[in-house]
């Protein structure tokens, strides 16, 4: 029972890690490409939201000082390590695409498997 | 004169060119500018920053491209001034780290190197943040516009 | 009882889920795979640091430097900004240079097919 | 404060720097674009010599990006094996685009060659940021750039099977710094820190309260590099990449690229995870194993191709299980093996590659059969060939004999004389789809009937600078050993 009230105190993870498996499981198993490159997006959101939720603190505000109040601020250094992540995640998207785009010019398909037929054929 | 229709765009694909989107987007547009610059210039004050404004003012430019035609949406861009813009905006970055080393300080540095802090809270303030700042958005608005035209460019 | 309790379960949820919803074998594997993946993280999840507590490991002297002294280090008031650009500046740079890589790459594959 | 303090920085900003400038040179000024692409690894290259000669004088140098002492900032480290892996990129890599600027021109589109050069030198840069960074955020970023600049060396061909290619490439490559990063995720939690030495000092105690956190971190990374550097189960991305590529990107990614991965995850072994932990949990064990079968079934995998360019990416496969032999052992002369065998066999892969590149070049021929007789028409480019080979297999003379002795030197001395057999049956094995290839070329009574193009002399030096120095290695390896056996002992 530990480890379930455990799971249920840090839920925010719990979510993340399932967010995770399921982007590893789509980009692994189906075989259209534009599925693939999605599940590489779900993949490294549930990282973020993973590194985002380690930052947070109960009852903190945003990290702009506002000087003489006292106030908790939230870790400031997990959210800047996102922003760098999400433009990296970005700028694979991007480039994943640009081949998906290029693939299908040849294949007239997305499909993987129809791919590896029509190259079986050949 | 029909208020909406389809026209054949080069390569084959169609746009939609709609009187309402045209000139909402033709409205539109400049504040989005204006709201994207402000971001960028204000990364050090309030949320936001390089990457959001930079993104904000690129996808002005990609609205503008998608509600008339890529020609129109070209001519406000042009594919060379985009890639000038963008190796400018990345080595203006690297530019800044070495103009810190020169003055004495690591590179990339800022209050060591000795940038002008200014008073915390205004505008100009914060030394070589504000100057990076403006460097990465420019680079990120290039960007979003560059990777529009190109992945459009190779759809035909 | 409860192991055995827990096989039968097992048992009928395979059942189920290949002749009622219809599913492949080869899709059930993968499923019990990764509930089984799962199962083993939520063990770590359950062994991590609290979540928003306020002594958690994380909140240690990097993000209390942050948080005090950032405004007086750097001049900027928000202070992820602060982190991004001046503390950690050279992850940014490394940013800026994914973003050119992805455009180089882009250009370069659609140019050339 | 002199120059030469900001070494370790320069090294990757001035290849960086090359990049972002050389597209507009190529559009504005083409004549001058590769000379500055070679200035700027030549300069890198010169500075890293400078960098391991001050390391050498006044031990380790700690570089402080922007001033930020560690837990704040970002810092990169410079201790002799990390140099040493700066100088055998940054070498490797300014050779590789010597042969490049010929080869590439009829391989690719002229309107891309200028992007070529700004992502090979943005490769280049990412390597060496790799090799120096102290910083586990700092190398996720690094290791995007790198993964895709090294999958758009590979797409920029015109080719489909390159794009498929460099899109599976791609989508294992994200997998895998996807559990880099929940591993890195993982660590930050335990302990709050980001950089290597203050993790390592931290994790000694946040390893009693989370230890599953950590052991789970741990496992993440092996899947996470073991994807990268193609580790014998994760390698499925690696032949079709590494043979559909032009020539230039063949070498590079089989020579340097899969390395650098197998580098940062003996990093993470030695500098991040504390000294009790690997003993502890098996995880040494684990990447033993995979590394002995890879070994194996890297070598009969290739044993069955025909395609010689994927023969070559077949035995990448079973060359770096050596290298996580070596990291897998826990034993100082197994990681002067592993590291002498880096060197090795970047420089020998990028050679057999390079004389792949003539082959076809001149020939049009890819298939191995029909190499017989080749070594009478181009006999410079098939001795090249022939001395790589007897590199991989370990003839004396050459660099891997060298590299296979130390590793099986320190598996005795661990006791563990199985591993013995392993590196000899898998040594027996390279020799056995080696050396028909080299028997054929030379011995086959027949006459070659393919045609045949002049091989442009440019292409020769460089096939000749790559012989020389896989026999230098083989007949002096007594500095480079000296300093890799120093560095090593620091680590126990």
């Amino acid at each position: 029972m530990e480890i379930l009230t455990g799971i249920i105190d840090n839920y925010y993870y719990m979510v993340a890690i399932i967010l995770f498996v399921i982007g590893m499981y789509t980009m692994l198993t189906h075989a259209n490409m534009i599925k693939k490159v999605i599940a590489m997006n779900i993949m490294d959101t549930s990282v973020f939201l993973l590194f985002v939720a380690i930052g947070y603190t109960h009852g903190a505000q945003a990290p702009i000082i506002k000087e003489g109040a006292d106030i908790i601020y939230v870790n400031p250094l997990p959210g800047a390590l996102m922003l760098t992540g999400i433009v990296v995640a970005v700028s694979v998207t991007a480039y994943a695409l640009s081949l998906v785009v290029k693939i299908y010019r040849f294949y007239e398909t997305c499909d993987y498997d129809e791919i590896c037929e029509i190259r079986s054929l050949e | 004169m029909p208020l909406s229709r389809r026209t054949e765009r080069r390569g084959g694909g169609t746009a939609i060119e709609d009187q309402i989107v045209r000139i909402t987007s033709r409205l539109v547009a400049p504040f989005i500018q204006v709201y994207g610059i402000y971001v960028i210039l204000h990364g050090h004050l309030s949320p936001g920053g390089s990457f959001s404004g930079g993104a904000i003012f690129g996808a002005s430019l990609v609205l503008v491209a998608l509600s008339f035609n890529l020609e129109t949406g070209a001519k406000q861009i042009s594919h060379q001034l985009a890639s000038g813009l963008e190796s400018g905006g990345a080595f203006g970055f690297i530019l800044t780290g070495l103009i810190a080393i020169a003055i004495g300080g690591n590179f990339l540095a800022n209050r060591a190197a000795g940038f002008p802090m200014g008073q915390a809270g205004e505008l100009f303030s914060a030394g070589a943040i504000l100057i990076i700042t403006v460097f990465v958005g420019i680079k990120v608005a290039s960007t979003i516009v560059t990777l529009f035209y190109t992945i459009i460019e190779g759809e035909e | 009882m409860i192991y055995f309790l827990a096989v039968i379960i097992f048992i009928i949820l395979t059942l189920f889920l290949r002749f009622v919803i219809g599913i492949e074998p080869r899709t059930i594997v993968i499923f019990y795979l990764l509930g089984l993946i799962i199962f083993f993280f939520s063990f770590t999840v359950a062994e991590m640091p609290a979540f928003g507590s306020p002594d958690n490991p994380t909140f240690n002297e990097v993000p209390q430097r942050y948080l005090e002294s950032g405004v007086s280090e750097t001049g900027a008031v928000n202070i992820v900004s602060s982190v991004i650009i001046d503390y950690r500046a050279f992850d940014t740079l490394g940013e800026a240079t994914v973003l050119f890589v992805a455009i180089a790459a882009v250009i370069a594959t659609i140019k050339a097919h | 404060m002199g120059i030469a303090d900001h070494f370790p920085a320069l090294i990757v900003v001035v290849l960086f720097a090359a990049a972002f400038l050389s597209p507009l040179l190529y559009r504005y000024a083409e004549k001058i674009s590769a000379p500055f692409v070679i200035a700027s690894l030549l300069l890198s290259l010169l500075m890293s010599i400078a960098l391991l000669v001050q390391v050498q004088q006044f031990g380790p140098v700690f570089y402080h990006m922007g001033g930020w002492p560690p837990p704040w900032g970002i810092e990169f480290s410079a201790d002799p094996i990390r140099v040493y892996i700066l100088i055998v990129v940054t070498a490797v890599s300014l050779w590789i685009f010597l042969y490049a600027l010929r080869d590439l021109k009829h391989e690719l589109k002229k309107e891309v060659i200028g992007w070529y050069y700004t992502l090979y030198s943005i490769l280049v840069g990412s390597m060496a940021g790799i090799a120096l960074t102290n910083d586990l955020f700092n190398l996720f970023v690094l290791m995007e750039i790198c993964a895709i600049s090294a999958c758009a060396i590979i797409s920029i061909k015109e080719d489909r099977e390159c794009l498929e290619a460099s899109f599976k490439y791609l989508i294992l490559s994200a997998m895998g710094t996807g559990c880099f990063l929940l591993g890195v995720a993982m660590i930050y939690m335990a302990t709050g820190y980001l950089n290597y030495s203050f993790i390592q000092a931290a994790l000694a105690e946040a390893i009693v309260h989370y230890p599953l956190n950590i052991f789970t971190a741990a496992a993440l990374f092996i899947v996470a590099f073991g994807t990268k550097a193609a580790l014998f189960p994760l390698h499925v991305w690696l032949p079709d990449a590494h043979a559909s590529a032009p020539t230039p990107s063949s070498a590079m990614l089989s020579g340097l690229v899969i390395k650098i991965y197998a580098f940062a995850l003996f990093l993470m072994f030695y500098h991040v995870f504390p000294r009790g932990m690997l003993t502890t949990i098996p995880l040494n064990e684990i990447i033993l194993w995979m590394a002995a079968l890879g070994t194996m079934f890297g070598s009969v995998y290739a044993m069955i191709q025909t395609d010689l360019k994927k023969m070559l990416a077949f035995s990448s496969i079973g060359q770096i299980s050596y290298i996580f032999m070596g990291i897998g052992f826990h034993h100082d002369l197994a990681l002067v093996g592993a590291f002498y065998h880096i060197m090795v066999h970047a420089i020998t892969k990028a050679l057999l590659f390079m004389t792949a590149g003539v082959i076809i070049y001149s020939t049009g021929v890819r298939k191995i059969s029909d190499l017989a007789g080749i070594g009478r028409i181009l006999p410079l480019t098939m001795l090249a060939f022939t001395i790589g080979s007897a590199s991989m297999v370990g003839i004396p003379g050459t660099g891997g004999l060298i590299s296979k002795w130390y590793l099986a030197l320190s598996a005795l001395e661990i006791g563990r004389p199985l591993f013995v057999l392993v590196i000899l049956a898998s040594s027996l094995l390279n020799a056995i789809y080696y050396m028909p290839i080299v028997i054929n070329a030379f011995m086959h009574q027949e006459d070659f009937i393919h045609e045949v193009r002049p091989v442009p002399r440019y292409m020769l030096a460089s096939l000749i600078v790559g012989m020389f120095f896989v026999i230098v290695t083989g007949f002096f390896s007594r500095p480079v050993v000296t300093l890799l056996e120093q560095a090593a002992i620091l680590l126990f």
